[in-house]
């Protein structure tokens, strides 16, 4: 496999007004993987992603130290927030298009970006609605409002909207945790056909999700990742106690 | 649909075919190099035996994961534990293929002599028996798999009926001891195979109906 | 265990009865609302239509289409009213909405929480200071300022009706879409951002139409209030007798104010048109609050599902 | 702490911390009316107010047990209430009109009233004619230079439609026959409207009773005629009218009667003539 | 994405932050205009006396008992009343009160007690007027009168606001009693009875409509009903009854909103335990929507007290405390109502400012009470 | 093991209004077992489970056929409604403590059935409490708001609310579906727990759960019951060619 | 903390136990028969298959439950797929016990002859190796476990040294040729018993360590 670093975190904290709720991270995330992380609630996964694509710069109380590159090029020195955010896509928790047509939802990025001819937009739409595997699903009610189909195809949307902007990385925070058995399947199975084109990295609180669908598995508590390494060998065969402890359901 | 799972459960199943196909030829070249008495067959036979241990051993592990990642249930989960099961019993009969092929080579630095009458029966028996379990695993044919498991007495049999032969051979002719020593022990490997067709015929049984019969 | 007894027949037999009285005590109450209703429309349609009806009828197209209001001389028109009333309303939107829209978007999107402590306890105050003091307010505020710029050389004018209007309706578009904008859900900033628009990107294409029924709504209701104000507008609007506002520096007679200022001093006849006035606006309360209605539930049902 | 504290000074109030000048011998008043209880309930013009609120307060001084409510509405609305029997006491600014004058109403004029006409104390001029006046009111005269005046259009201020100054002012200035008011004219309700309108613009005409001239407006001679209650009394200044009191004689009680009389009476007047009212002789 | 789009958009974003700033500092300004417009104007008018004393100045003759009293030094002072005079502007007033001085125990023409105090002007000793007199004149005079008693006409001024504080006051009361239950009781019918259908669409109907309806309608409509076909006369019954049903709308959705927010599953849940509609209402809707219900009087307060097109023609503008529900002697103004009348009457802006420093005031109180019963409701509600 | 029929449901039918959500349901349902209901979203899981307890009554469109009874009493012809929930307690999918103390929230039911007496109510919540396994984590904070505790703890507060009223059967509508993976597994240990004494009937989206905790399970499908049987059938050897997609996740 | 899902992995793991204390009994008593050519405790060996397989039979059923309704992970996972394939080694050794049970009896019926000589030092390496799986499973030792996998090259050596004596002792005598082909059988199987009880060493390796050493 092809095992080009994306991202490289080194000594990152991050604290909310005084509360560590990262500690001390080194990671180095592949390209063209699927990173999955995983942990009890509340252990930091989602602060961690979002600090991935300076989410977190929106919080006023937040305070990063260490480094985060991506590329090799330092995220929160030298790079420009909004750029990075349409370098790295994120997928929410609860799938949350606007409220507009699906047609909008999926130009809003290109437009945001000043892209306002129609064809370049029609043919955007298209090409992403295709990726995100929705697109025979809704092709005949792009104007309808996003919000008239189902939960599962909402989250294919978003996905789709994410890709109109063409980013290299995914970050999507549990993005089926809202989603009912059959609709979670079609995201996985959408995530395992993305991570070709796309470094995907997925927060999921559901362990078998992380072992059906990534590549390499990160186990946080607390703050601090306990345990990285491929998914096979954290499912399998767990090096660290904790880990195992949390993926055979010993914990708390 | 779970494409993903899908998919790992079809290659699963191609790397099952594909042991029972390397079986396949083991069991033919092992029958061909018996009636030959031929050592090169018998240490090609050895040679291939790694490819199906690695085979196995991917096999297994593949089970492993796709139970760990996939959560299979009912008939998928069957199919699974008894791919677990069936593997061995394959290997043990590619197995057998090698230490009959070791006494093939044992017995040709012997003095030659007239293998048993029933032995190319017996083995056509046994043949019959391995292939049919691999065909019934790849058409999931339940009715091919209950064949298999009554073909077993008949290899049984011959293994009496031979023993037998090879008994009276020795107390005739006691300078034949060690090629009909050679000769009981393929015997008994021949039946032993028969028997892990049994087993995995068995399995496959247990993958189409689910209902569980352990002997 | 022990077993504790309340399983008896305790519960059935607890009578229906009080179940039953108090389901039509409220169903009673709720039914107050619409007495209400049918007694206002009666009473005040019942009196405010007589004079078009009977022996000296006076002509309905003539009050409709009138310029002129004289009691005095039996010549009541209410055309040119309407005429101000739409216009003062229309001004106060056109003003109010925008003002009141981006006034909300800083307080819920851009000003730090201190200031927003501030602000908008401020505004609210706006929202609940009587339409008498606003009236002051205009009075000896607007009134004179309207006045140096004047070219009739008189501040009573539409535009101090509108400028008044507009701070009267600002604090209802204010925390209507205030409030709308806060019920946006935090997911849709959240991938406005994540897609890398700014924060006014974010705000102008991705929040403010989320929160498109509810601005909308604020609009309607300040429609509603714009139009039906009486007191602090009588007390600015210049009250001319006739004649359509022919610039923004024109008096006007707003509806509402023909009828609250000669309501204590009418009788027969011209009360009656009074509360003839009082139809004509309450018609066009009716046909707003219709709009609200429709409008609400059409944009109700677009946002969710089908 | 003094009185002129407390009490802001336009107020009705204010007027009425002023003694009276009576000179009636209070005691006896008392003594004869002081059996007296009962409510009076009085309704309409509010020209009238300043006036009656002090011979109300002096009323139920005298007459502790008597309970007397007044309620600004309008002389038309007063009358009204009167015709209908919902007050026992109408009062109005203006003349009875003639669909007014029913049988058993019976009217005390009880003052009369000067109306002043009202400028901006900026404003040159001093004198206006009963016909300019006319003029001005019906919109043949805009420009305050045509009488007189500096070169500024004249802004027009008048009464609601159902006031009886506003009544009274145009029947005395014969507006009518003019064609009546100007169309463009600034309708403000109440006296003191008027009297703020035209304090706060410098080419403003009002119209005021006598009581609301202050130092905020100028008051008009009329026809060189000053506006003043001698000369209102002695005919000479044109634009005066009555005060009434209307009540239907057959549902009178004594204690509304009481208080008519008290009105007319030498107490009473005393207090027309501190409003700038004219004493009914 | 492209440079010159990237340009681009930090102008557009520039441009139009511009545009909110500017349209929050016009608001404010505003808002920081009208305040001060008010209290410049009505500060000045507003203290004691104008909060606690009458409207109207009041006329009173009374019967004082002579003391005996040391002579003083001070000519002003009278000692056989124990009261210092002090004279202003023609008119001579009390200026200072002994604690024991018989002018506490003046009697009025019923020979009821009608105590005198400070401020109040002596207009006439006997049957002598004072009318420009000197304090210490006043003085001699009424030491100059043998008799053992003394006839005083007394003036106690004016200027202040209490009747209509308490005429307000009266109206809250009694409009929150009619509109208080009904609005609660529709509010509860609505969300807890109601099934949808034709009747709850009427009364939805009616409830917007209500809420549309402009306050100068409820005037007349109120002046019709009430006062002229019922007889009420302007009191503030009338008011109340046309109040309560412009609050209706008011308190109906705003209880409603409370009811809403109790979460189904409660119900669902207090069923489930076997509870009947009733006890579920009263154990748990109820006293979740409390708080709520509160907010809702508390809005209705503001608007009982911002009102005065639908309370002029109804409740009328006479500063008097009401002493009956009906009828004349219950006619009332409220202070905004009495605001209005001031400006359109007298032109009297400095006084209708100090109203409206009393009514801002009021408002602010109210807005701080809503606000920390939801504050409350969440501490409670939340973790803790 | 005991084979009681508690319930036994013929020819239900269900309609909200002119939908039928309910079609033919046969099912008899034992004593002292856990019955699963799975089945895709929308399948009528929920309307079935609300029927048992009558809740569905207090839906105005609803329209019922066919006969369910309880010990052989007929619950709709013959039972008091309110009866029937004092019998039936339910808990539900998101953990809904009423915003009062915990021990007013146990409390509840006792006192609304007109138990005033201190004393007693203290032995109910404290029993109530035992038996939901949650009285060591709040004995000393009986006096604090129920809703000052973790989801899961909640959730078992309210499990110890319908526990208070001494009910023959608990009803569980996916209650554990707002939980986390460990408050999960507590809440699935009280139930196997607790039908030693109650039989429990629960709604489940997690085929897993089903699975782990039940005895019985049948499977829902657009308003029919498509197979029910003893749950390790159900797993392993559905009989229904439906089920068996169902459950090996090839539907949809 | 899963309470049920971990009483159910140590009620499997007893059953586990159970089926290699039956092993165990009946290994010994296979010893016994062998020694005494007792009939009476090789019938006795031989009913007790019946159990061995039913318990087999059972624990599979379990795992498969197991795997269904608590989706193991990790080292669970591993235990319980060793457990699945544990069970059919043992269930082998046991039938290997009744192979040898049936011909002791065979053997009964023949002339008696003197065992091979080192058939006693063969039996008790084997045995040794059966109780240390035994042993290194309830105790998850990964020592015994290698042990027992080093172990089996000696079993390996008897069973030529023993062939070899056999073939000997029927070319001397070819009377005692049917005894010695049932020595040769039995020593055969007791070889297969030993091959399965290092299959199990290897499956313990696997719990304990994660490897997969197939072999
Ligand atoms: N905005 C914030 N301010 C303060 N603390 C926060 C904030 N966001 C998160 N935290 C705290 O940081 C810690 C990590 O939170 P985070 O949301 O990253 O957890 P998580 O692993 O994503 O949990 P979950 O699985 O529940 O989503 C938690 O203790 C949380 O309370
Ligand atoms: N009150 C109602 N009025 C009308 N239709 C309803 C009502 N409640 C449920 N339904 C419909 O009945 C069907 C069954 O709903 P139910 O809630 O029982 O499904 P469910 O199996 O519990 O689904 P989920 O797993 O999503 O909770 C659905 O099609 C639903 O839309
Ligand atoms: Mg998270
Ligand atoms: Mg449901
Ligand atoms: O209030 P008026 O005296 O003008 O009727």
């Amino acid at each position: 496999m092809n095992d080009t670093v994306k991202f490289s975190v080194k000594d990152l904290d991050l604290y909310y007004g005084n509360f560590q709720a990262l500690k001390k991270i080194n990671m180095e995330i592949y390209k063209g993987k699927i990173t999955a992380f995983i942990g009890p609630s509340g252990c930091g996964k989602s602060t961690f992603l979002k600090t991935i694509n300076r989410m977190n710069d929106l919080i006023e109380s937040v305070k990063i130290t260490g480094s985060i590159t991506m590329d090799g090029v330092d995220i929160y020195k030298d790079m420009d927030a909004i750029q990075l955010r349409t370098r790295v896509g994120m997928v929410f928790q609860q799938p949350n298009p606007f409220p507009m047509s699906i047609y909008d939802n999926v130009a809003y990025g290109p437009r945001i970006h000043g892209i306002k001819k129609k064809s370049v937009l029609d043919e955007i739409v298209e090409r992403s609605l295709k990726q995100a595997a929705i697109w025979e699903e809704v092709k005949d009610k792009l104007k309808k409002s996003a919000l008239a189909v189902s939960g599962g195809q909402q989250q294919r949307i978003c996905i789709a909207r994410t890709l109109a902007i063409e980013p290299e990385v995914i970050l999507m925070d549990e993005p089926t945790s809202a989603l009912d058995p059959i609709s979670t399947l079609k995201i996985e199975d959408l995530a395992t056909e993305l991570k070709q084109q796309y470094s995907i990295i997925i927060v999921t609180h559901n362990m078998q999700q992380a072992g059906r669908i990534s590549d390499k598995t990160a186990f946080f508590l607390t703050g601090e990742v306990v345990e990285y390494g491929d998914t096979e060998q954290i499912f399998n065969k767990p090096k660290n106690k904790k880990t195992e402890d949390y993926i055979t359901g010993r914990f708390g | 649909m779970r494409q993903t799972f899908i998919a790992q459960l079809e290659a699963l199943n191609n790397d099952v075919i594909k042991m029972g196909s390397i079986l396949e030829l083991s069991t033919n070249e092992m029958i061909l190099a018996l009636d030959n008495t031929d050592t090169a067959i018998s240490k090609k036979i050895i040679d291939r035996d790694d490819e199906i241990d690695l085979l196995e051993q991917q096999i297994e592990k593949d089970c492993i994961n796709i139970i760990a990642k996939q959560q299979p249930l009912a008939s998928d989960l069957r199919k699974i534990t008894s791919i677990m099961k069936i593997i061995t019993d394959i290997e043990r009969i590619a197995d057998h293929c090698v230490d009959i092929s070791e006494y093939i080579i044992r017995l040709s630095k012997l003095p030659k002599v007239n293998p048993p009458k029933n032995l190319s029966d017996m083995i056509s028996a046994m043949k019959k028996m391995v292939i049919g379990t691999i065909d019934s695993f790849v058409e999931g044919n339940l009715e091919k798999a209950t064949k298999v498991i009554q073909a077993d007495d008949e290899v049984d049999t011959y293994f009496e009926k031979i023993t037998e032969e090879l008994s009276e051979t020795m107390q005739k002719d006691s300078n034949m001891v060690p090629q009909c020593i050679c000769y009981l022990m393929i015997i008994k490997y021949l039946e032993r195979m028969a028997d892990h067709a049994t087993n995995i015929a068995e399995w496959i049984t247990f993958i189409v109906t689910g209902d569980l019969v352990i002997g | 265990m022990k077993k504790i007894a309340y399983k008896d027949n305790k519960i059935s037999k607890r009578s229906e009865f009080p179940e039953k009285l108090f389901h039509g005590i409220f169903l009673v109450c709720a039914l107050a609302s619409v007495l209400s209703v049918i007694a206002i429309i009666l009473f005040v349609f019942s009196k405010g239509l007589k004079p078009f009806f009977g022996d000296d009828a006076y002509s309905f197209l003539k009050f409709i289409t009138g310029m002129k209001w004289d009691p005095g001389n039996d010549i009541y028109g209410v055309f040119y009213m309407i005429a101000g009333s739409v216009l003062a309303t229309l001004g106060a939107i056109v003003l109010g909405v925008p003002i009141g829209l981006l006034t909300a978007v800083f307080i819920a999107e851009i000003a730090p929480k201190k200031l927003v402590a501030i602000i908008k306890p401020a505004i609210e105050l706006l929202a609940g200071i009587p339409s008498v003091i606003y009236g002051a307010f205009g009075l000896g505020v607007i009134v004179p300022a309207i006045n140096k710029i004047s070219p009739t050389g008189q501040g009573e004018s539409l535009l101090a009706v509108i400028c008044v209007l507009t701070i009267m309706i600002l604090p209802t578009i204010i925390s209507l879409s205030e409030s709308s904008i806060r019920a946006v859900p935090k997911s849709y900033r959240e991938a406005s951002l994540g897609l890398g628009a700014s924060k006014t990107q974010t705000i102008f294409k991705a929040v403010i139409p989320a929160a498109r029924s509810g601005i909308l709504t604020a609009t309607v209701l300040g429609i509603g209030r714009a139009i039906g104000e009486t007191m602090a507008v009588m007390m600015i609007a210049g009250n001319n007798i006739g004649g359509l506002p022919k610039s923004i520096f024109s008096k006007i007679r707003p509806l509402t104010t023909n009828i609250a200022m000669e309501m204590g001093y009418a009788s027969g006849k011209h009360q009656d048109m009074l509360f003839a006035t009082g139809v004509i606006l309450f018609v066009f309360i009716m046909v707003i609050n219709i709009t609200l209605i429709k409008l609400t539930s059409r944009l109700g049902s677009q946002g969710s599902s089908s | 702490e003094t009185n002129t504290d407390v009490t802001p000074t336009t107020e009705p109030t204010a007027e009425a911390t002023k003694a009276p000048e009576a000179t009636t011998e209070p005691t006896e008043a008392a003594e004869t009316d002081g059996d007296l209880s009962g409510t009076i309930s009085i309704t309409g013009s509010t020209s009238v107010e300043k006036i009656l609120m002090d011979m109300i307060d002096e009323f139920t001084a005298l007459n502790p047990d008597v309970n007397i409510n007044y309620t600004g509405t309008g002389s038309s609305a007063g009358i009204a209430d009167t015709l209908a029997g919902s007050n026992d006491i109408g009062a109005s600014s203006r003349e009875l009109k003639d669909e007014e004058k029913v049988d058993g109403l019976k009217q005390v004029i009880f003052a009369y009233d000067g109306i002043a006409v009202a400028v901006n104390p900026a404003n040159t001029v001093t004198d206006i004619t009963l016909e300019d006046l006319v003029k001005i009111y019906s919109g043949e005269i805009t420009n305050w230079n045509q009488v007189g005046g500096s070169d500024a259009n004249i802004v027009v201020v008048s009464r609601e439609g159902a006031s009886g100054t506003r009544g009274a002012f145009e029947e005395l200035i014969k507006l009518e026959d003019a064609g009546g008011l100007v169309e463009d004219a600034t309708v403000l309700e109440g006296n003191g409207n008027v009297q703020q309108s035209v304090a706060g613009n410098a080419n403003a005409i009002g119209y005021v009773s006598f009581s609301f001239i202050d130092e905020t407006v100028k008051a008009l001679t009329v026809g060189g005629v000053e506006p003043t209650a001698e000369n209102a009394k002695a005919g000479t200044y044109s634009l005066s009218r009555p005060f009434i009191f209307a009540s239907m004689e057959a549902t009178q009680t004594p204690v509304a009667k009481a208080f008519l009389e008290f009105a007319v009476s030498e107490d009473g007047q005393g207090f027309v003539e501190d409003h700038g009212g004219i004493r009914v002789d | 994405m492209e440079k010159s789009n990237w340009n681009k958009r930090k102008w557009s974003d520039g441009f139009l932050k511009g545009l909110i700033y500017l349209s929050t500092a016009l608001t404010v300004a505003i808002l920081a205009v009208i305040i001060g417009f008010i209290l410049y104007k009505g500060i000045p008018g507003v203290n004691l006396n104008f909060l606690v004393r009458n409207w109207d100045s009041r006329t009173t003759f009374v019967n004082v008992n002579k003391q005996a009293g040391e002579a003083s030094t001070n000519p002003k002072y009278v000692p056989s009343l124990g009261i210092t005079l002090e004279d202003e502007d023609d008119t001579v007033y009390i200026k200072e009160i002994e604690s024991n001085s018989p002018v506490r125990k003046a009697l009025n023409m019923k020979e009821q007690l009608y105590e005198l105090k400070k401020s109040d002007i002596i207009t006439k000793v006997d049957s002598e007027n004072t009318k420009g007199m000197k304090a210490e004149e006043v003085a001699a005079l009424i030491m100059g009168s043998s008799d053992a008693a003394i006839r005083l006409k007394v003036i106690r001024p004016g200027g202040g606001i209490m009747p209509m504080l308490i005429s307000t006051i009266y109206i809250i009361i009694l409009t929150l009693a009619i509109a208080g239950p009904i609005g609660i009781s529709s509010a509860i019918y609505l969300n807890e009875y109601a099934k949808p259908g034709r009747v709850l669409r009427l009364i939805r109907f009616a409830i917007q409509n209500l809420a549309g309806i402009p306050s100068i309608i409820y005037g007349l409509f109120g002046m019709l009903v009430f006062v002229q076909i019922a007889k009420m006369q302007y009191s503030i019954l009338a008011g109340a009854l046309t109040l309560s049903i412009m609050l209706l709308p008011t308190i109906i959705s705003a209880t409603e909103e409370a009811l809403k927010e109790i979460p189904k599953v409660y119900r669902e849940s207090s069923f489930g335990l076997g509870a009947t509609k009733l006890q579920t209402i009263r154990k748990i809707i109820l006293p979740g929507a409390l708080p709520g219900i509160l907010v809702a009087m508390i809005l209705g307060i503001g608007r009982i007290v911002g009102e005065s097109a639908a309370l002029i023609w109804t409740a009328g503008t006479v500063a008097q405390i009401p002493i009956s529900l009906v009828g004349g002697e219950a006619s009332a103004a409220t202070l905004t109502t009495k605001m209005y009348w001031l400006i359109k009457e007298t032109g009297d802006l400095s006084t209708a400012s100090s109203i409206a420093v009393v009514l801002l005031i009021l408002i602010i109180v109210l807005n701080v009470a809503s606000k920390l019963i939801t504050r409350l409701f969440l501490r409670k509600k939340g973790t803790n």
